[in-house]
């Protein structure tokens, strides 16, 4: 059995190579680790390889197919990719050459809208601006745009990667 | 005595002062907003009262909704925490009017020292030090000379409509004086198209220390040793210890003395802190007072082994002082860390969400408070501080290694926190010395900022958990092995004997 | 200097050996039995090495495997905890063989303190009081009742052979001394069929009090003064505190000095425990020395301000004990909770499982040395320790009080544990007025063991948590309202800001 | 919506009145209360009622009408009964009037079985010996009775509630 893995910039091929309880023998990118894997709570692994004890937690994003993995020393963005995913992804990258999509990667409140549908705006406009924890994010504009659609008024409370305002 | 209180407050600090409120025998009661129904300090509590929406200045600020809890609950007194309503001198004045107690200082003290203009006479009144200057616009450049020859160089001539630099110089020499009084003006005037600059002693070196008071309501004010707290990001304190590393008997005494004279000026009662700015020859000036608990009262209860909760409620039901000043000792080191719901990798933006798992650090000189829980998600509507952690050690170096020892155990995932940010404070040759200021972040901000460097495996490590979380998880969707138990469930993990199978 | 320990243990005293070894920059290696995979000590160490099946007699009490670990992986020392190995003078010499160092005191001083009768002799040598009386069988009823005139009355005559209460006579009056040991005899010869009986001073009030003892390898030996264990079940300690309500100071120091002796008399190194048996008026005899760390060593740890596992290490690695005894002093108050997972209402029987949810007592003065987690499996291999929950006051009542609190916010689901019980016995006045005995549990029985009685609406309150639950898991299984979102994901509890809405 | 509820001894019959969000009208026995309950994670209830905070914490038991709760001075074990579970319970009546199962309430080791199939016991005879967490149990039958079968051997690990010796 074999994976690939996006993890932060690199990409990473996996093999599974043997399985015993919770023993496996994996090769990474040609280098292969033997480890003791068990999963001592929901998302929590304990890994031993070579002795050395590793605590290893992780989060599964909003498509399983994405992890927050924390180490002790850093936090990896990984994601799996398979057949399934390359499609989307594929997928993904045409469409966002048609139109772009401005959302918050966190959940909070609109503060102000300062554009309206049809406006022509310029790079480095600020089009919304969001209130989350008793700060305040202004979300830009990267290159000149014209608002397409406005999805959402101020006061709305709003999920994160919720679409707030589509723009051309 | 007192037999009700309620906690005006959310988060650590309102399950803070419950945790004193229960040892002393005294029910607590909870307020809380729409967000908070979840919240540690409405579970912890033994009553709770909706006050309102999440944002705070529909519940948690809105000062009828507290009193009229307080009187349908028929609580004895309110316990206003940090920040909120807890500097609010109507507040204050509202509870004692409703015949409340307001487990705080009076509208007179609080307003007293809430101005800082008249904080700043009523201390040259009392004949506190304060930073040497001119609060007035100068007009006459020649006699801003004198001035600035009494108040001895370095000065800084700042714009009275000033901010952000603009309008600022600094005279190290006598010869610049005019020269920087002439420039500073002239861009006041293009900046904020006013003149008028001011002068202030310049302090090269400046430390943030703080004294924490008790007075009582019959004239008894005592102080309880200082603070360290120059670790500051954005004017926001970061780390704090007691006792400061710059400190000697000696300035500590006069400090204490200068503290507790500040705090009789306004007839203090109850818990207050004199912040004093101190340069590297030990020259300090008042800077402000605060009326109520601070943030980091818990390192000077683990050094002076006194419960400052307690003793404010004490000296709320109007009871002496039983500490003396003589009895009251420093033994052995504290130091505080705040963790707090931020990404330190994105400039410290706010990260709200659920808490997925949660390890907190316990063990020998290790005091944690916080109020988060696994499975709480911690909303975006208020602070983001997690939780302190705060150790003991017997000496400095002691303190310094518990406390990296405690971030190592010291495990939340969900949120992202300053935790990395601050092993790597505790990693810096300025901090271990013990020699910094209020420059520390800045100075060191390379090092600090600084993304972590991925070590030996850990990358790899990373990898292996992900890839046997999601195949694990594929089989678990492909029923095709029925009998095939991955151990997932609690009950598995029971029969398991807590070692999960991944496969046959 | 020591850079790599072996911990020969598990559970919590295996955590905090790697605590304060990682406070020390010390490397950890962890052994597990198959059972403990899972076990937070595996987690928190640097390094972990299988040693065996769960049963600890083929792994945790295997020397060769321990011996082979440590050579492997090429630590420098083994740290024994209690239990286990601690008190093995044959893993001791073999460590000293190996080349390794024993964190413990040398086979000898093991093996004179080990054996009960070796000890006695030692410990008279050396001028150490011990209980009064005659080890040897009786022969001559009248030379015995000179020994009984000599020793004092009350005594105990005790059957040699003898167990469980059988032949045994408490003698109090001088009248009665013959017709005792005549019945003890003969009430031996029919239990155990040999009526050899021996006289033991009867001590009325018997108090278990100890003193913890630091002892380098250059003579330097100091006692870190007493704790009072008198809180026993079945000859369990159930509660520590230090210091001891029963002490003054006079007698604290000559005991302390004894305790000393009793150490020196062995050469003793290392961290050792003096046991005393001390009545009422203070007369106080040598018991036994425990030859290692106690599970009560945090008590002393957070009067006394020192560490006891880094100067164990200290010691180990040969250095000079820095601590000076007229530099110590108790500050303060301790009290010591031992937490089991067995069911108090049914007569303490053992309750392995998995922890489900929990809540750990925070905040000011506590601390809590534990080992499980959300999601652990308590195996039923071990001793069924879950934690110790220490707090600290400023005085014992505070103490008390600060421990009820604790005991208030410990919340274990998924095993049964004594936390209840512990609840119960600081209600009684025997403890909270500090007048107790070894007789205490027996005495207070009736209140330790009934029951818990319903309160209020908690019974009611329980059947509403109850049905919702099982309606709303029932409404779930019934997808007739597909849209409608019972928010029990960790996703849907994020979007509805936290709220569980039962029903539109 | 009603349901019987069996609480220790007691069986309390519950009426669900109104629902609005967390906030429910609630009759047990005839009385009413106006609760305001969340679930603030998987098994843990936060209920506040005439403004008093209540924490309690539940388990589900194997069976899942079956429930431990554990509320600040008590724990409660709860049954939730409904037309299933009373035909059930009919059911395991009928049989347990035919055979009897000795099982052990925790998971351990057997120790010793002093007994073998086909012997005849005396009550307080004990016929099984179970170890668990340094502690020896003995199992003893209540009546006169006659081993039919043994379903475990000395040194076998067994699980909670798993038959070991079947009685007549």
């Amino acid at each position: 059995m074999s994976l690939e893995i996006k993890i932060d910039d690199r990409t990473a091929n996996i093999q599974f190579l043997e399985r015993d309880g919770g023993k496996l023998k994996i090769d990474i990118d040609g280098k292969k680790y033997n480890v003791d894997v068990v999963m001592v709570k929901e998302g929590v692994y304990s890994i031993i390889h070579k002795g050395i004890s590793y605590n290893v937690e992780l989060i599964e994003n909003k498509n399983s197919k994405k992890y927050i993995v924390n180490t002790l020393y850093k936090t990896y963005d990984i994601e799996i990719i398979d057949a399934e995913s390359k499609y989307l992804k594929r997928k993904k990258q045409d469409e966002a050459d048609d139109e772009s999509i401005i959302s918050s990667p966190m959940p909070g409140k609109i503060v102000k809208i300062p554009v309206k549908a049809g406006d022509k705006v310029k790079a480095g406009d600020t089009v919304v601006i969001v209130s989350a924890m008793k700060m305040e994010n202004e979300y830009k504009v990267k290159k000149d745009r014209i608002i397409k659609d406005i999805m959402v008024k101020v006061g709305d409370t709003i999920d994160e990667d919720q679409p707030l305002i589509i723009i051309e | 005595m007192i037999k009700k209180v309620l906690i005006a407050n959310r988060g650590e600090i309102a399950i803070r002062v419950m945790r004193s409120c229960r040892e002393m025998g005294i029910k607590s009661v909870a307020v809380y907003s729409e967000a908070d129904r979840t919240s540690m300090h409405v579970r912890y509590a033994d009553e709770a009262y909706f006050i309102g929406p999440s944002p705070s200045n529909e519940s948690y600020l809105v000062i009828d909704k507290i009193i009229g809890v307080a009187k349908k609950c028929k609580a004895d007194a309110i316990h206003p925490g940090y920040g909120f309503l807890s500097e609010n001198a109507e507040f204050s004045e509202r509870c004692k009017k409703e015949g409340l107690i307001f487990i705080g200082p009076s509208a007179y003290a609080i307003n007293t020292m809430g101005d800082k203009l008249t904080a700043r006479k009523t201390m040259i009144a009392a004949g506190i030090p304060i930073i040497p200057g001119t609060k007035e616009a100068i007009k006459d450049v020649n006699k801003a000379v004198e001035v600035i020859k009494n108040i001895g160089l370095p000065v800084m001539i700042k714009a009275s409509s000033g901010g952000g630099g603009k309008g600022m110089r600094l005279v190290k020499d006598e010869k610049e004086i005019i020269s920087s009084i002439n420039a500073a003006k002239s861009e006041a005037m293009t900046s904020f198209g006013d003149d008028a600059v001011y002068i202030e002693k310049y302090i090269e070196s400046p430390h943030h220390i703080e004294f924490q008071i008790l007075a009582d309501n019959f004239g008894n004010t005592i102080h309880l040793f200082e603070r360290e707290c120059s670790v500051q990001r954005r004017h926001q304190k970061v780390v704090e210890e007691t006792p400061s590393p710059l400190m000697n008997d000696e300035i500590r005494e006069k400090m204490g003395e200068t503290a507790v004279a500040a705090a009789k000026a306004v007839n203090y009662s109850g818990a207050g802190t004199i912040e004093f700015i101190v340069d590297n020859d030990l020259n300090y000036y008042f800077l402000e007072m605060n009326t109520r608990l601070q943030v980091e009262h818990p390192i000077t209860e683990r050094v002076v082994g006194v419960d400052l909760v307690k003793q404010q409620i004490l000296i709320a039901n109007n009871e002496k002082l039983k500490l003396k000043q003589e009895e009251l000792k420093q033994s052995g080191h504290a130091i505080e860390f705040r963790i707090y719901a931020e990404d330190p990798d994105k400039d410290f933006v706010p990260s709200p969400g659920v808490i997925k798992n949660l390890t907190e650090p316990l063990g020998t000189g290790v005091r944690h408070d916080g109020y988060i829980y696994e499975g709480y998600e911690i909303p975006m509507y208020y602070d983001p501080l997690i939780s302190k952690l705060i150790v003991w050690g017997k000496n400095r170096e002691e303190a310094i290694k518990r406390l990296k020892r405690s971030l190592y155990e010291y495990k939340i995932t969900g949120v992202k926190t300053t935790i990395k940010f601050l092993e790597r404070i505790l990693d810096t040759d300025d901090f271990k010395s013990g020699k910094y200021n209020t420059h520390f972040i800045e100075k060191n901000k390379n090092v600090l900022m600084s993304p972590q460097k991925s070590k030996g495996n850990f990358e790899n490590i990373a990898i292996i958990a992900a890839s046997i979380d999601y195949i694990t998880k594929l089989e678990k969707l492909q029923p095709k092995k029925p009998t095939q138990n991955l151990g997932n469930s609690w009950k598995d993990f029971g029969r398991k004997r807590s070692i999960l199978r991944l496969w046959k």
